[in-house]
């Protein structure tokens, strides 16, 4: 179930393992059904983010990439995410002037229990993935 | 020099022989990018940028900054995925021939310090060779020198034709085009050019000559590799020439005449290539060991082995020939106008005291 | 390296959109690689023991497991390859079943999903190095917040267990919710004659320690060593000389003050305490009706306390604990009854909850057991009771059903008869949830020995008549509609997260749902364990519980804090920051970001700062790895050579395109 | 400049105290200064402050750490040294701050495009806003205003952010001013495939010399960048154009909120390729969210270094 017109995209997904993972494990329990898109990368924390993975999937032909994390106030080691706000933010903003359209990076908040948002989170990204279409290639 | 070989190209023609040459080979000419002037493959509607000298030199056609010297794959047993066969790949260059049109002599000198590395002798290098066997250049001789021009201080000089198949001498609103070498004369051909005039020849000839008395006069270099040699251990010396040093690598990767480099190996998957890419001894990681020892640890070393190597070691190994093509690159390109001219007499000096 | 592939068909959890052996047969073609196979079921015995035997048969250097998430079983299988010989972090899951089988519909896409994640997981195990625990010492002592039922038992077991206990109240009294009911269910036995031993034996018990009227401000530190601060609020009596004799409450003048232990159904004094049982039996002043504090002037409790207890000047005060672990217990609060306009609720004084009812039916409430309507003091005849007063109703958002208010809805109804023999009581209810042990016998003796009506209804409105209620609701059974003329009407609110639970779960960094309860690490297998090591839960504020689960939860989380402390050291997870001395510029910027203050600056041998991080503080978040610009300090496990690793395996597909350039 | 005589004796003045006073000095041919370290009173007379001193010496100065330094600094520079102070980079009791009023900047690449090639160049002087240039075949008369580098034109600075000494000459202006940055408008004025391929294109002509990086006063990390490691592996050794575009991003990404828009990087690149752009959409951003300007506050914390709980100027996304 790609989203729409049948291709897949490359859309890699980078999740702290105590909020977002969880989340979409709820939501894999909860038999919430996804487009298959997406890959995920488990990480401890969004502190652990470094927005540079997501210029170097951009840069090495992923077609989007997302950020999930603990809400705000609820990290597991206090204030990660609230590092990881400030750099997603920036690197998020510092994309149109590459050539990137700002939406193929996505940074949010799930939590372990919102397994239903995480459902519509990939949705709706995998959607606006497949809306902007592939990224940008480097063909030689 | 044979009558008749001297041919003349207007300089209307040129664009039209560039053409004309395209069709049958690679032609590399200088053209603007950005503010830099880039040797480029030559396509319809390109531009060439002759009044400036190129920002790169034309090193890396013969001498690619990265070089793919193989490829390699794991092929697995799908019975057995714990065995495994290495295939490699040969990458050598291909055999079509390449001409670079319009890089100064210098430019074009700067292999002959390359050659008795790569080319000749016990050890030949068949990626070099591929490649330098099938280039052709097409130097444009110098009617201003700049202030960083110092290609008399190493034997060359603004018409000097070591290293260039045919050499472009500006005359008469065009160029007398003469070929250095069979290659050469073969390119001119294509051309289908008149004979040059005896006029205009004359004219190339006295252009040639006043350019080459526009250069400030060379000093004498003889005693040089020795006495950098013998200041070797002398890093006071070193840390005061190295002061503003930024240890970046604009100089060597400009340098006609730097040809260090790097082999890696560069996976994806079971794929892999091994690279051989320009290194530079400015950098730490030049002689950074494995065990974490570096002998060059301070950009006052690296500094050394950079002049050392051209004005001291490699005239010592290869018959006085300084690695040094004194195209000025790396004066005009160092951010902070480190003057290898300034570091080299201050050498002499400083050994004559 | 030679690498393992086990992909797990999880019966057809997996295999039924996954094509297993498929995954495993494009595994074998992944580098270093050196075997593959698919197993019914990994985590079982046989599953495990072929993991085992393939890696001593195979002579295999690590491990992936491809099946379901690691948040699961990553320990199972950590343990399996050790039990083989390997280090336990040579060890990589893929997880095809929650991020795969079940969220895809496609085979195909889902088979080469998993494909793909199944390398990802190869390529970052090929950077996998093995990592050793380090072993620190622990504090046998623990915190447990919160002096309901749950926590009592909590700190009784742990206290028995031999472990020094801190035990924090945020009122003047232990006891909680348990100690204002009644009579409990389905044995109808006396609350405060259950709970009040337990309460005295907190008291008298030699290992714990009693913070009443106390809150915590702040955590910091790890499992086995936290430090604690404890804000004891400032009760204007001196509790060190306060005998609780209740002299001053006898004499207080101002007499309004509001009373939340009795839920505000009758006014006490401005100085409290709130009933005679109370552990510790305490004065506590409401400066918000104290007139001293409103006027400036009154001091008559100060003239009469025979111990000169009374301090106008005190402040908040605070106490520094050191504990190893944590035990929440920090309850429920009640609905808000005048959500639902309708009922009447804070409109109309006999519209009441069922927690006010409880006071009225306890001999020790206001009015003596005696059940009299707040209006008038008159003995209601005909009692309406309203279930899922803020249960079950997503319009409220609270969609969840609070578990208990069936069941002291009957037990309400059976007292009433109790205490009024010819009254009648109707129940308005949606289901009866009764799913307890003699819990359906308890509302059938209601029905059917105490005659209590049970209408299967919504109400719809509440409104007064002359010196009555109006009830007018359906009857969906008989699919007509209801009217009751009711002397009283008591809604039965349900359960919502303690006030003040989102705000305590950041400070121990834990995790809660959208409405407030707390996380436990697994809905099944770790109930009373949160995701943070060291901090449990016990009771209501995990989710809404009777007394019998609570004090099964409470006992459950002292045992978990017993068997962490059977141990004198903690193995720390070695999946921590390390710093590359040799790359290390010193300029401290991982230091100032790090939640813990794990990392120092130090010297080395030349006396250059580098930056050294303790190992036993470090939690592992990563923050420092993305902080340092030349990636000196790197989190072990999830290096950036690792991330890296699985970035590229997901991108091969494209870089190979370009390889070929 | 007309003070230039009082901050030599400054120097002098000041020099048994140190062990190292950089300042600019004539390079090797007419247009080109080159900095000098200064040690010898001989050595200050060869100081020089004009429009052609453009390098920023705030780079030298976490190399000289433990040593006593004096440095001359334009108003601009010291934003730099401003920030290295505030990341404890350099110490303030080892640092003699001599700050020059600016006398301009010429940058080269302009005046290349105004006389042609630079080489030839036989002598340039400054008279107030007008520069004269000499070349072998011609005298051109020029706009000081317009040979300003980029840089010049986006943040004013009248005043150092510190300073020992003072050097202004009564009737000197300030050169540089706000204005928009130009060089931003056109790139945003494009559509998102034209500044792929404008990156692309002149990122491609990137020679990986890292000049861009070793000149960054604020590049801390040197011979320790992750650009050079293969632990970690960020970039490989191959010279195409993503590995050019990587470094360029992990350069901007680890001066974010840091860069002080010295401009030095875009200025020592031989390849004349714009990367300033880059670090100024990102300060231009840093601003906006966290209204914070790097440099200018030896005190503060840089944005991304810290937090707030509630992010007042980031709206994120609901879904």
């Amino acid at each position: 179930m790609s989203a729409g017109n049948g291709r897949e995209l490359r859309i890699v997904g980078f999740l702290c393992n105590w909020c977002s993972y969880g989340g979409a494990d709820t939501a894999g329990v909860s038999r919430l059904g996804q487009p298959t898109d997406l890959r995920i990368i488990r990480l401890p924390c969004t502190g652990r983010m470094d927005p540079l993975f997501m210029f170097k999937a951009l840069l090495s032909g992923a077609d989007g990439v997302l950020v999930s994390g603990c809400h705000p106030r609820d990290c597991h080691y206090s204030e990660g995410n609230f590092y990881a706000r400030r750099r997603l933010e920036l690197a998020k903003r510092l994309l149109p002037t590459l050539g990137f359209d700002s939406g193929r990076f996505e940074y949010t908040w799930v939590s372990a229990s919102e397994g239903k948002r995480w459902q519509q989170v990939v949705t709706a990204f995998t959607e606006q993935i497949h809306t902007l279409g592939p990224g940008p290639k480097f063909s030689h | 020099m044979v009558m008749g070989d001297l041919k003349f190209c207007p300089k209307e023609g040129l664009s039209r022989w560039v053409e004309e040459l395209s069709r049958e080979h690679t032609v590399l000419v200088p053209q603007q990018a950005g503010d830099a002037v880039e040797f480029l493959p030559f396509a319809e509607g390109s531009e060439l940028s002759l009044d400036r000298q190129p920002t790169a030199p034309p090193k890396k056609s013969v001498f690619p900054q990265t070089e793919t010297l193989m490829r390699f794959e794991y092929q697995k047993d799908p019975e057995h995925p714990d065995r495994q066969t290495l295939q490699i790949k040969e990458t050598l260059p291909g055999k079509e021939k390449t001409v670079i049109l319009g890089c100064r002599p210098c430019g074009a000198r700067g292999f002959s310090v390359f050659d008795p590395v790569f080319g000749q002798g016990e050890y030949l290098d068949p990626y070099y060779q591929a490649r330098r066997e099938h280039t052709v250049f097409v130097s444009l001789a110098c009617r201003h020198p700049e202030n960083t021009c110092f290609c008399n201080w190493v034997g060359g000089g603004p018409a000097d034709s070591a290293g260039s198949d045919v050499l472009m001498l500006p005359a008469g609103g065009g160029y007398v085009l003469r070929p250095v070498t069979d290659q050469g004369r073969q390119i001119v051909e294509v051309g289908g050019f008149e004979d040059a005039s005896p006029e205009q020849q004359t004219e190339a000839d006295r252009l040639a000559e006043e350019a080459a008395e526009n250069l400030s006069p060379a000093p004498e270099l003889e005693e040089v590799p020795d006495k950098l040699f013998e200041l070797f251990e002398n890093l006071d010396f070193w840390e005061l020439m190295a002061a503003k040093c930024i240890s970046c690598g604009a100089c060597t990767y400009l340098c006609p005449t730097c040809y260090c480099f790097n082999i890696s190996d560069e996976y994806s998957g079971l794929q892999g290539k091994r690279i051989r890419t320009w290194d530079n001894c400015m950098s730490n990681l030049f002689t950074h060991e494995a065990s974490g020892h570096n002998p060059r640890p301070t950009k006052a070393q690296r500094l050394r082995n950079r002049v050392g190597h051209k004005f001291s070691y490699y005239p010592k190994l290869h018959e006085q020939v300084f690695a040094c093509c004194g195209c000025g690159r790396c004066i005009k390109s160092c951010p902070m106008s480190v003057d290898i001219r300034e570091i080299v007499l201050s050498a002499k000096e400083y050994a004559d005291e | 390296m030679k690498i393992g592939v086990f992909v797990c068909h999880c019966g057809s959890n997996i295999a039924g959109t996954v094509d297993v052996a498929g995954v495993a047969q494009a595994a074998k073609n992944f580098p270093e690689v050196a075997f593959a196979t698919d197993l019914l079921y990994s985590c079982s015995e046989p599953g495990q023991e072929a993991i085992v035997q393939a890696v001593q048969e195979h002579d295999l250097d690590g491990v992936v497991v491809a099946a379901c998430t690691p948040r699961m079983h990553e320990p199972t299988f950590r343990r399996a390859v050790e039990r083989a010989g390997l280090n336990r972090y040579m060890f990589e899951m893929a997880n095809i079943r929650e991020h795969c089988s079940w969220v895809g519909k496609d085979k195909d896409a889902n088979t080469r999903k998993a494909s793909d994640l199944v390398l990802q997981a190869v390529e970052k195990l090929r950077f996998d190095r093995p990592l050793q625990a380090k072993s620190f010492d622990i504090n046998k002592r623990v915190l447990v917040v919160g002096g309901g039922v749950a926590g009592i038992q909590a700190a009784l077991d742990c206290a028995d267990g031999g472990l020094e206990v801190v035990l924090l109240e945020k009122t003047s009294t232990i006891g909680g919710k348990m100690a204002k009911l009644d009579k409990t269910f389905p044995t109808v036995d006396c609350s405060s004659c259950i709970l009040g031993p337990k309460m005295v034996d907190v008291s008298m018990h030699p290992n714990i320690t009693l913070y009443a009227y106390a809150e915590l401000e702040s955590v910091e530190g790890y499992v086995g060593n936290f430090e604690v601060s404890v804000k004891k609020k400032a009760t204007y009596v001196d509790w060190d000389k306060c005998t609780g004799c209740g002299l001053c409450m006898e004499k207080c003048p101002s007499k309004k003050a509001y009373d939340a232990f009795n839920e505000g159904i009758a006014p006490t004094r401005a100085i409290n305490i709130p009933f005679p049982q109370a552990i510790p039996k305490r004065a506590v002043i409401d400066p918000t009706y104290c007139r001293q504090f409103i006027k400036g002037k009154c001091g008559v409790c100060a003239k009469v306390c025979p111990t000169e207890a009374i301090d106008y000047e005190m402040q908040d005060s605070f106490v520094q604990e050191k504990v190893g672990a944590v035990i929440t217990a920090t309850g429920y609060d009640l609905f808000d009854y005048r959500k639902y306009g309708e009922y009447g609720g804070g409109r109309y004084p006999d519209v009441i909850t069922s927690m006010q009812y409880e006071r009225l039916l306890n001999a020790s409430g206001p009015t003596g057991g005696h059940i009299q309507r707040p209006s008038d003091g008159r003995e209601p005849k005909k009692v309406v009771f309203i279930q899922c007063v803020g249960s079950r109703d997503k319009s409220v958002d609270r969609p969840y059903c609070s578990g208990f208010c069936c069941m002291y809805t009957a037990k309400q109804t059976i007292l009433t008869k109790d205490h009024i023999p010819d009254s009648q009581s109707y129940v308005f209810y949606m289901d009866i949830r009764a799913p307890g042990k003699m819990y359906d016998e308890f509302t059938r003796r209601a029905m059917e020995e105490y005659g209590a009506q049970y209408i299967r209804g919504r109400v719809s409105q509440v409104y007064p008549y002359k010196d009555s209620l109006i009830v007018r609701g359906v009857d969906t059974l008989l699919g007509s509609q209801v009217e009751i003329e009711a002397d009283l009407v008591v809604l039965a609110v349900g359960a919502e997260a303690s006030r003040g639970a989102s705000e305590l779960a950041e400070k121990l960094r834990i995790s809660y749902d959208a409405y407030g309860f707390y996380m436990e690490s697994h809905p099944k297998l770790r109930p009373v364990e949160t995701n943070t090591a060291g901090v449990y839960l016990a009771g209501a504020c995990q989710g809404s519980k009777d007394i019998p689960a609570s004090v099964g939860q409470g006992s459950a989380a002292a045992a978990k804090v017993l068997a962490l402390f059977s141990k004198d050291q903690l193995e720390s997870d070695p999946q921590v920051a390390l710093v590359s001395q040799a790359r290390c510029v010193g300029c401290g910027k991982c230091v100032q970001t790090c939640p813990f203050g794990a990392i120092q600056l130090a010297e080395d041998r030349a006396g250059n700062p580098k930056a050294e991080v303790i190992e036993t503080v470090c939690q592992g978040c990563g923050l420092c790895t993305v902080t340092c610009p030349q990636s000196a300090i790197q989190l072990q496990h999830f290096t950036d050579n690792q991330i890296l690793a699985e970035v590229n395996a997901l991108c091969q597909q494209a870089m190979e395109e370009s390889f070929e350039s | 400049m007309k003070y230039v005589a009082e901050l030599k004796a400054k120097i002098r003045e000041k020099l048994p105290e140190l062990d190292v006073v950089i300042g600019w000095k004539q390079g090797f041919d007419p247009v080109h200064a080159s900095p000098a370290f200064m040690t010898t009173p001989e050595e200050i007379e060869q100081l020089v402050v004009n429009p052609l001193c453009v390098q920023n010496l705030a780079t030298y100065l976490p190399g000289l750490k433990g040593k006593k330094v004096g440095i001359v600094a334009r108003e601009c520079d010291t934003r730099s040294i401003g920030e290295l102070l505030q990341e404890s980079l350099i110490e303030r009791e080892e640092l003699t701050v001599f700050s020059v009023k600016c006398p301009g900047a010429v940058d080269l690449v302009k005046l290349r495009q105004q006389v042609g090639d630079l080489g030839r160049v036989r002598s340039i002087s400054f008279d107030g806003p007008r520069v004269t240039v000499e070349t072998p075949d011609e005298s051109s008369s020029l706009d000081l205003g317009e040979l300003l580098p980029g840089k010049c034109r986006v943040m004013a600075y009248d005043e150092p952010v510190l300073a020992d000494f003072r050097f202004v000459d009564p009737d000197q202006d300030t050169v540089c001013r706000e204005e928009a940055d130009t060089d931003l408008v056109a790139l945003e004025q494009m559509d998102l495939d034209e500044r792929f391929a404008y990156w692309r294109g002149h990122l491609d002509r990137c020679i990986r010399c890292y000049a861009c990086r070793n000149v960054c006063p604020m590049c801390v990390c040197q011979d320790q960048c992750i650009a050079d490691t293969r632990d970690p592996h960020w970039l490989s050794a191959e010279t195409d154009v993503r590995q050019k575009w990587m470094f360029q991003l992990i350069h901007a990404m680890h001066l974010a909120g840091r860069c002080t828009e010295c401009g030095e990087c875009e200025r020592a690149c031989p390849m004349d390729i714009p990367i300033l752009t880059i670090r100024r959409k990102l300060n231009r951003e840093i601003h906006e969210l966290f209204g914070y300007t790097s440099g200018m506050d030896v005190d503060a914390v840089p944005p991304l270094l810290t937090f707030q709980p509630e992010e007042k100027s980031i709206t994120e996304r609901e879904w």
